[in-house]
């Protein structure tokens, strides 16, 4: 592998991990609301229109429930699609075809039929965009078996975790947070593809264990940074595949540190943040010397104005708050 | 019901080369479908077969006429009412049946049962239990069938209720707008549970839903098999010519309850008694019978003949084995193999 | 009050409250699919349609979101709608409307609005339905600020909290599990309301904490029962509300038998269970003697087969099997 | 664009008394509206404003057009881009300012901001940012009024884009099938985003589409205030005297882009320029002006009068106070308060 590296973006990786898999298998289309000639919502697939066509690169209407169905069944009928649901918060009129359909038909079918899809969606908040467009729904996703689940966080991930999911023969949801396209960082030039199995440890640490993934990975690791200032060395675990959950990985670290925090842009109750916590009751407990913590968005609506968006999200101040709770100091 | 349907497509020149060996199969075709169906119903009431059972008796003319316009390498996506679907497109009788009962041997396994029948070698996509769920899934096999330049079609049937869910707004808009080999089928059997059409739709003309998306439509009487298959040849015919989606709307009845919990407090006895006199089976059989294609002894030899299939499918079924427990997670994920 | 009381079943008693609803207040309708002449998916109509016309008791079009976001409007336009979705499984197709409409208009109207409406829907396994016709989905819906969520599972809360639901001034999400419409038993004659605030100690116990809801709540208290022969004394605590949930009633329960075991049918996987095993964890852990367990569904889509769906679902075996472990014996 | 529209309702009778004040009425609204949008950019490039910003620029005849017909007793649902409905409803510039900036002085108590703005005083029902989303709810509100035997109407304005989402579908059907007061408005500005109305639609007129759920339905010239005023009137005379839904399609255009995000690369600075010269301001204007019915002095008075308007609102909202974080949780639910 190289160790040359690039300049680039979150966008730009997305976007190129999507050109990678188009070059790479005639199968592969992307499929959506705007993907082609405007380029995308959040300019993820800018330029793609030009460079590969209205048919591979395939403008949508307003039909989420048909778009996502036709999507599995073209999968089903021998194509590799990537659908693109602009963001999470349409979703919710497709999950009837996510979860009745894709989820079901390998198993109902006795295995007959499998379903290789890739649904990619911005996901969470931040952009103060409100209501009814701030929705955090991974855990949602997580509760379902037959699909997988990813979040990549990090330049590497989100280049290369999407080829790994088309390559996948299930349906796989892959998201991604709203906050992240813009963050820049080096990539090598030759990134490759990224296996869609385990959590990655971010930073190694033996005093507690925070566990997070997607849009609060980095809140998480400028905690980890506040913490270290203070003496506390705290492992940060990026989950990052969010069904299956790698268990191995947060066990390890909880039977180090014998003290986990978890952070989840989710409201709390029935988050995916309240699983993990209930795997490590069932896995760890023993190995536990304080309850396992939660740092959960505020179980309301997402408002309008910054100061009250920032205050229902989680922010660095509640995790590091935790983190000394956790601690008992 | 209401106005004769806004369009009419079926060219004479498509109808089917008509033959008496062609019509003994359509009529063995239904009779088959009726008789399953009927020994279902008996064994639902013997809790051989559980669950959700909903049969098809009355519309055995759409599923066999349509079936006939197919070839094996297109693709069929049915409804929770698919046994017809199901029979007409080939399936075994015995390895449906074993599905019925939910034993290993059965077309899926014995994991679907009678609302979820898959068989990948037919192109059989589904049983669906949610109504209009399967006709996205129709639009999308179509789109990989022309994005793979298949000159293939996707047969996508639903009753006329699905008409009202915006699954069937979204699918047909997205056909007709990319241009893709479906052809849809209403099964319009005037109710949808125990809701009439008038009910549920403020236009109850369904084959002018279609047009009103631009996919030329045809509304068609859902018991005669001889007009249900000249019209699928015909739309078949400009689908597979690359004329996009077509839509046919067929108008019959269900004979039975929507399902065995039903009561039926919403038809009347003599409503039904009605449309069964306009039974396809008894029809067509009459029909065959007058023009001296078919004598009483032969109808008798091939009801005979059904009659020994079905008994062997339940043989089948019956001697067919219980999916081990410890199989449970198989397949949830490829992996699990 | 009373103590005459009457033999009835569960869908009786759902009856008895939609038509008390509907004599006490005429704002009051029920709308859904094929409640009126059909007489609902589940009898729970029958005879309606007769008694209160087709105004009030509206069959509507197979249009799920259409008519929840219909039933949306009405309750905002000062009606008390009563919508029934005919099975959790097609709430799917209304999940928007509910998500992004009934639970936060309130919110983001900024107190102006409410949305005091009720909606009805059956859950559940254990009919041989199979993939698409099993959903447990409870535990999604517990998960959004904004609704209320609850689950009647004895006939007294079947027949008394719908009239608490109503009265709500918020959206109320109401679970009836398919396999309680049959249970026969003996109501009060004169049952009246039941709050929608509060769990219920239906068997009370020391030595470990049996938590449920709905459908399970039975293959609880015959667990046990099971448990009692054996001299373990349980106690069970049905959680009927899930949306808010009442920690006080868990935790006095826990503090007291410092071991529990939850049961749910949900799939396990981000599942209410684990929602209240992660409160215990932050509520109660130094008190626990032992790790929380939970009972819960198989991660499949529910099969056809009896012997695969039993197999799928919780037993009572199962949670006599979890009882016994948590108390290590 | 397609054919003319199927059906045709506007009775000249129903035209509304036309006079000098109500002229410079409906020139007023037009004009509050370009501003407040034009003023909204600016504050957005300041970050006054955040989150998602739809400006309804080139499109205001319609709201103003519309609302013209509404009494106060009626409601109003609307999309993202809704200032011109609320400001055409009659929502003071100031608390709609103050919502833009997400104070507690906002018309929203700030919750919202440009996609939620509510006003239950003037039954204004919002502001819904999932396209399609706020169809469902004019049905049920609708349906609340015959119920409850009032006769008033909904009106429920929806992008062209949102015609092709089921709930598009599902809410017509409702509304026809039980008869209901709803005034659909169908502000087809051709495009969905980036999306071209003939690159989302197989039917690309969509009054063809509201007319086959039997609504009658027209299509009107969206930059003629006039010309939706009447058609709005006459539809609004007809469901209160219980005919059931209308339809009316705006054939309009947004002259901005669709949000703040949007670099326009799927259309054309001409055909941008091309519609700007029908812009309904300058058309009305120049009409007026030409019929001697306003002078240019006039029409100076009147934007001097909006500027200062518009100036106070940013003032209130400058001023305006920021909700304590204390309240987050409020109004979750009623017992919050
Ligand atoms: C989305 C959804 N809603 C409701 C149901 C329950 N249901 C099953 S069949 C049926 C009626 C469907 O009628 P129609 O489409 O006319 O088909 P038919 O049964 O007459 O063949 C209903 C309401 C369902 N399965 N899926
Ligand atoms: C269900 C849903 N899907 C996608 C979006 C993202 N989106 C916001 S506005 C818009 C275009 C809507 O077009 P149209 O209905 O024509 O209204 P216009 O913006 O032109 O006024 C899209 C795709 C959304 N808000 N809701
Ligand atoms: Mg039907
Ligand atoms: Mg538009």
């Amino acid at each position: 592998m190289s160790t040359e590296t690039i300049r680039t973006t979150y966008r730009e990786a997305v976007r190129a991990a999507i050109c990678d898999a188009l070059d790479r298998d005639r199968r592969v289309f992307l499929m959506g609301e705007d993907v082609g000639r405007y380029g995308g919502c959040y300019a993820v697939s800018k330029g793609l229109y030009d460079q590969y066509g209205p048919e591979r690169i395939r403008d949508t209407p307003l039909s989420e429930c048909g778009f996502t169905g036709a999507g599995i069944g073209a999968a089903m009928g021998g194509m590799r699609p990537i659908v693109e649901i602009m963001t999470v918060n349409f979703s919710l009129l497709a999950l009837d075809q996510i979860v009745n359909n894709a989820a079901t038909i390998r198993h109902m079918s006795g295995g007959q039929f499998h379903v290789p899809l890739v649904i990619r969606m911005a996901s969470g908040a931040g952009k103060q965009l409100a209501a009814q467009h701030s929705h955090s729904l991974e855990g949602w996703y997580g509760h379902v078996p037959g699909i997988k689940v990813i979040a990549p966080a990090t330049l590497e991930d989100a280049r290369g975790m999407l080829w790994s999911a088309l390559e996948d023969p299930d349906p796989v949801i892959l998201f991604e947070h709203v906050m992240l396209y813009n963050r820049e960082g080096e990539l090598t030039a030759d990134a490759g593809p990224v296996p869609i199995t385990g959590a990655a440890v971010r930073r190694a640490g033996t005093d507690l264990s925070l566990i997070t993934y997607g849009g609060c990975l980095f809140k998480t690791l400028d905690a980890a940074e506040e913490l270290a200032a203070d003496g506390i060395a705290a492992e940060v675990i990026d989950l990052r595949c969010l069904r299956p959950l790698d268990d191995a990985t947060v066990m390890a670290s909880v039977r180090k540190s014998h003290r986990a925090v978890i952070i989840d842009e989710g409201w709390c109750t029935g988050s995916l943040a309240g699983e993990v916590s209930a795997r490590i009751m069932e896995q760890a407990f023993w190995e536990l010397d304080a309850p396992v913590g939660r740092v959960c968005s505020a179980e309301v609506p997402i408002p309008y104005p910054k100061h009250l968006e920032d205050e229902a999200l989680p922010q660095v101040r509640d995790i590091v708050a935790a983190a000394r709770a956790a601690l008992g100091r | 019901m209401s106005e004769p349907p806004s369009e009419y497509h079926v060219s004479t020149a498509a109808k089917p080369h008509f033959n008496r060996a062609h019509a003994l199969h359509l009529l063995r075709q239904m009779l088959r479908i009726r008789s399953f169906e009927e020994r279902c119903a008996e064994l639902y009431t013997e809790e051989k077969i559980r669950g959700f059972l909903h049969l098809y008796s009355g519309e055995e003319a759409i599923a066999v006429g349509v079936m006939q316009a197919l070839k094996p390498e297109d693709a069929v996506v049915a409804t929770y009412r698919e046994h017809g679907h199901a029979l007409a497109r080939g399936i075994a009788m015995d390895t449906l049946m074993a599905e019925m009962y939910g034993k290993r041997e059965g077309v899926s396994r014995g994991r679907g049962g009678s609302m979820h029948v898959f068989d990948a070698e037919r192109r059989f996509y589904g049983g669906n239990a949610i109504v209009g769920g399967g006709m996205p899934l129709a639009v999308g096999l179509a789109l990989a069938d022309k994005m793979q330049g298949h000159a293939r079609v996707t047969a996508c049937f639903f009753g006329e209720g699905a008409a009202a869910e915006g699954a069937f707004h979204e699918s047909l808009n997205l056909a007709e707008l990319w241009q893709l080999p479906v052809l849809f089928v209403c099964e319009n059997n005037l109710y949808a549970m125990g809701t009439a059409l008038a009910r549920s739709e403020s236009e109850t003309d369904i084959s002018r839903k279609a047009a009103c998306y631009r996919i030329p439509a045809m509304a068609l009487d859902g018991m005669d098999v001889i007009a249900i298959e000249a019209a699928a040849h015909a739309a078949v015919a400009e689908i597979r010519a690359g004329g996009g989606p077509r839509f046919l709307e067929c108008r019959s009845y269900r004979f039975r309850a929507h399902s065995m919990f039903d009561a039926q407090l919403y038809r009347d006895k003599a409503e039904v008694e009605a449309w069964k006199k306009k039974c396809p089976l008894l029809r067509f059989r009459h029909w065959l019978e007058e023009a001296g294609i078919l004598s009483m002894d032969e109808t008798g030899r091939i009801e005979a003949e059904i009659d020994a299939e079905l008994d062997a499918a339940i043989a089948f079924a019956e001697a067919g084995t219980w999916e081990p427990v410890a199989d449970l997670a198989r397949d949830v994920y490829t992996e699990d193999r």
